[in-house]
């Protein structure tokens, strides 16, 4: 793995945005190419990055050649490449599913556009090193999102669109006071700086302010309960693919991701902000469930159960011990292989019967058989059945809770769980069982891209448990190693700049 | 001290306009505001008191130039207040034409 | 002091902003509120943003002149009026007097710290070329972000065609 | 609009406008050009080129604009302003880093050729900018809905 890589995570989708939008009015078949081509190679790279560690185990790159304190680093860790391998990962079958998913809307170069922007924002979120470009990448990721829920240009979509481009620009300028807080009070930008920046100051109301601010940000861009209001609106109404990236990886990179870099590493993570994470989480957990099994439209319902699992990751993350903190990011990579597994099956629902509400369907296990047994694997993982993925990290979360002495938590947790699996059971019971409406008779399986990309998803849901076997564990570990390893991080940062 | 202060008053005023307006376009322009108090904010505590611009003059040395990184940032930190409200007036006019109305209190009902 | 004055008159223009019921006054008094922020910038020393503030101005309130025109005026209070007033009141003061104990810590107005700043002061011209310094850090120390603030417009620009197209979905 | 004849404003704007719309054209090149030595730069002269043209469609009408710049030509000077900044920190990479200020003199201080790459970053950035926005202002001021046709 070479220095000079890392940069090519945001020039390639960028590049292939660009070239989307000069070349993609020619043919639809140019824009397929490119777009599937650019999150191929990205793949790539993702997967280079996770097997070829460095040996120091972290990558600086300067761009520019500035010094860090001076120009904009950008940082590969082991959190940036379990991430970047996850993004990357779900947006690459996504494109795969969008070849002919997005036949049905008009003007496919846009799309692409906005969806290669979309995800060189979140590329750019997670290989930054530096406050204010996170900043400036979360907007681009935000605003080609809000674009993209209202792809369809329809009154739901229109409205729902509305309400996140609020709630995302006010998330937004809260993040910005937050950031124009800290560089007066530490007058720099660079993570690592500001970290050490904030050592030698010591704690102060103003460092709780920021948190308060940064909590608040990123909190609503996570969709964490107070702050949850826009998204079962909003992912429902984007076109399958958009929904399961927003509902996959979206909220983790802008949410989950941001939140831990900036409390764990930079602030400085304290008892009281490891409480906040829990109460958050556990709220988001039962309000999301119950909430969940009261819908009827199938998307409506995988929206609120993100915010469920989103919980699952908060709470996890809030424990702190080493143990909660690999479950937790192992839960992150699950959600968002299962989420945008059950999301692309709704889609392929919607594609092939044109309703989403699960009263007006049934039966069509013989109708649609790879996406009905698809959607049993994702629906059975994320309710935790063994030996699926989603088992392995609801274990591993309840158990670090009850060692950690979080006793009516993990109740909570395991009852959430069986919450979880009753409305997936709703969900499986009405839509693929029971009897065939007549006027879905003449229904055919939806065509070939659709189908591969649910395929691998389903597959790797079965075999994602075996991250945990010692071979695959230094993934997920060093990940969670740069969590635990704090304020250390300034220090690890400036030993690998040269 | 006070500056900060006015500065966070105006925010607080947006803040109030985009949570309490039922109008679309007063929404806009409650987001603008808040906007408008970040950038500022952003430059007041980049100011050096006495003071100057950070541009160089031929034959003179300058000494207390302001700070120039919070300009940059609120140079893009203003494209960045550009591109949202040009999004989200596209947004509001596509509503206009669905619903006929900029009041979110309708549109809700007319969505049912 | 000319900057409390205009602080002051933006604030004013903001609440006349908020409060107007005519939506065309409202945006030209927000309009105000953005022409009060150049002239603040001005004062600041901040020449770039000064300029770059002015014209996007202008072009925003265009934009939201062609938004308001020759449309309706909605004037319906919410059944829970008082009480969603009064909650929203509340939480802005708490966030007031939670920024008035944190404030105090910053460095005080006119004296920043100016760690990272001073090496661009120093080094600007010599290792860029460029004798504004602001260009110099937005298109060379900082130019990343610039690459980013520039994909930025263009995502918004794409946003807009996008959801402009009058056909979503092919029937 | 109550001259249905003749597209745009009464004839004093028309005039008016014929007068100063190239030099508001002229100092928007020239805020560009004059970035880096002076306050302005790629961004604020592009938006000066965008007012512009959405100047000359506010006075004559939208025909006369599109003629001078379609929406489409807007589209693709955008994209290719887009790539050309892309390319220019691309380059950078033959130096060794992404965004390297190598590849230009960095000249004598304080005249226009100087400063390395800036000034061709702020014409990129300008291309972009004046394409970009006048493409969002064309769109909004076209955009007919089915309740609203003329």
């Amino acid at each position: 793995m070479n220095h000079n890589l890392l940069p090519l995570y945001v020039i390639i989708p960028l590049g292939a945005a660009f070239l989307i939008s000069l070349f993609g009015k020619i043919s639809k078949r140019i824009c397929d190419c490119l777009a599937n081509l650019a999150t191929f190679f990205l793949l790539g790279l993702s997967l280079l990055a996770a097997v070829y560690k460095p040996l120091t185990g972290i990558l600086v790159y300067k761009v520019g050649g500035w010094i860090p304190p001076i120009g904009i680093c950008l940082v590969l860790d082991g959190l940036t490449s379990f991430m970047l391998v996850t993004v990357n990962l779900v947006s690459f079958l996504v494109t795969i599913y969008s070849i002919s998913y997005m036949e049905k809307y008009t003007d496919k170069w846009k799309f692409y556009t906005l969806f290669m922007l979309m995800l060189a924002g979140m590329n750019g979120i997670i290989i930054t090193g530096d406050l204010f470009n996170l900043f400036v990448f979360l907007e681009i990721a935000s605003i080609a999102s809000y674009a993209l829920v209202a792809f369809g240009t329809e009154r739901e979509e229109l409205e729902a669109s509305f309400k996140y481009a609020v709630m995302g620009s006010v998330a937004s300028s809260f993040i910005l006071l937050g950031i124009a807080l800290l560089y007066s009070y530490t007058s720099t930008l660079n993570m690592a700086d500001i970290s050490r920046a904030l050592d030698i100051k010591g704690i102060s109301p103003i460092i709780s302010f920021i948190a308060v601010l940064f909590l608040a940000g990123f909190g609503l861009k996570a969709a964490l309960v107070p702050f949850h209001a826009w998204l079962p609106d909003a992912h429902p109404s984007a076109p399958a693919p958009i929904s399961a990236m927003l509902s996959g990886i979206f909220i983790k990179t802008l949410g989950v991701y941001a939140l831990c870099r900036i409390f764990f590493n930079i602030l400085g993570i304290s008892q009281n902000i490891l409480f906040i994470f829990i109460i958050l989480g556990i709220i988001s957990q039962i309000v999301g469930a119950i909430l969940a099994i009261a819908q009827n439209d199938i998307k409506r319902m995988f929206a609120y159960s993100s915010i469920s699992q989103i919980g699952y990751i908060i709470f996890a993350l809030g424990i702190g011990t080493p143990l909660a903190i690999l479950g937790g990011l192992f839960h992150l990579f699950n959600h968002a292989i299962f989420k945008a597994l059950l999301f692309l099956n709704s889609g392929a629902i919607e594609y092939s019967t044109g309703s989403r509400n699960l009263k007006s369907l049934g039966g069509l296990n013989s109708r649609l058989p790879v996406t009905a047994s698809t959607s049993l694997i994702g629906s059975m993982s994320i309710a935790g059945i063994p030996p699926l993925n989603g088992f392995w990290s609801k274990l591993i979360i309840i158990i670090a809770a009850i060692q950690a002495g979080y006793f009516g938590f993990a109740l909570i947790a395991i009852l959430v769980s069986i919450v979880t699996l009753a409305y997936y059971l709703k969900f499986m019971g009405f839509t693929f069982f029971g009897k065939l409406d007549t006027a879905l008779l003449r229904i055919k399986e939806v065509p070939l891209s659709m189908r591969l990309s649910m395929l691998i998803l389903a597959i790797i849901c079965v075999l994602g448990g075996l991250l945990l076997i010692p071979q695959f564990r230094p993934f997920l570990e060093s990940a969670a190693n740069v969590l635990l390893s704090g304020k250390g991080y300034a220090g690890i940062v400036f030993g690998a700049v040269k | 001290m006070s500056v900060y202060f006015l500065c966070l008053i105006l925010f607080c005023i947006g803040l109030y306009c985009v949570l309490r307006k039922r109008n679309i376009i007063k929404i806009i322009i409650g987001l603008g505001i808040i906007e408008y108090a970040v950038n500022l904010f952003f430059v007041l505590i980049g100011y050096r008191a006495g003071g100057r611009a950070p541009i160089l003059a031929k034959d003179q040395v300058v000494l207390n130039m302001v700070d120039p990184i919070p300009q940059a940032l609120v140079l893009t930190a203003i494209v960045i207040g550009l591109a949202t409200t040009a999004l989200m007036v596209a947004i509001a006019i596509r509503i206009y034409e669905k619903f006929g109305t900029f009041d979110i209190t309708k549109i809700r009902k007319l969505r049912g | 002091m000319e900057l409390h004055l205009l602080l002051l008159f933006m604030i004013f223009a903001a609440v006349a902003a908020v409060e107007i019921k005519d939506l065309l006054s409202s945006v030209i008094a927000v309009g105000a509120v953005g022409l009060g922020l150049s002239m603040v910038f001005l004062v600041l020393k901040a020449p770039d943003l000064a300029i770059t503030q002015l014209v996007v101005e202008i072009l925003c309130l265009i934009i939201l002149i062609r938004a308001t025109i020759k449309k309706d005026l909605p004037l319906i209070r919410d059944g829970r009026w008082f009480f969603n007033t009064a909650s929203t009141f509340l939480f802005i003061a708490a966030f007031l007097l939670f920024a008035y104990f944190a404030l105090k810590e910053l460095p005080s107005f006119g004296y920043p710290i100016m760690r990272v700043a001073k090496e661009y002061i120093a080094q600007g011209l010599q290792k860029t070329g460029a004798t504004n310094l602001v260009a110099s850090i937005i298109l060379d120390f900082r130019g990343y972000d610039t690459l980013g603030e520039a994909t930025v417009l263009f995502t918004a620009v794409m946003g807009v065609l996008a959801i402009m197209r009058r056909v979503g979905r092919i029937k | 609009m109550k001259n249905n004849k003749e597209p745009g404003m009464t004839l004093i704007v028309k005039t008016i406008t014929r007068l100063t719309v190239g030099l508001i054209l002229l100092y928007g090149i020239y805020i560009v050009l004059h970035g880096h030595i002076s306050p302005g730069g790629g961004f604020a002269g592009g938006v000066i080129i965008a007012l512009s043209f959405v100047h000359l469609m506010l006075a004559f009408g939208r025909e006369v604009a599109l003629k001078k710049l379609s929406q489409a030509a807007a589209s693709i000077l955008e994209s290719l302003g887009a790539i050309m900044f892309l390319s220019i920190a691309v380059l950078g990479f033959l130096g060794g880093y992404f965004f390297l200020n190598f590849f230009l003199n960095k000249g004598r201080p304080f005249s226009l050729f100087s400063a390395g790459i800036i000034p061709l970053c702020n014409i990129a950035i300008s291309l972009k900018v004046g394409a970009g926005l006048f493409a969002i202002f064309v769109v909004l001021i076209l955009f007919k809905g089915l309740g609203e046709e003329e």
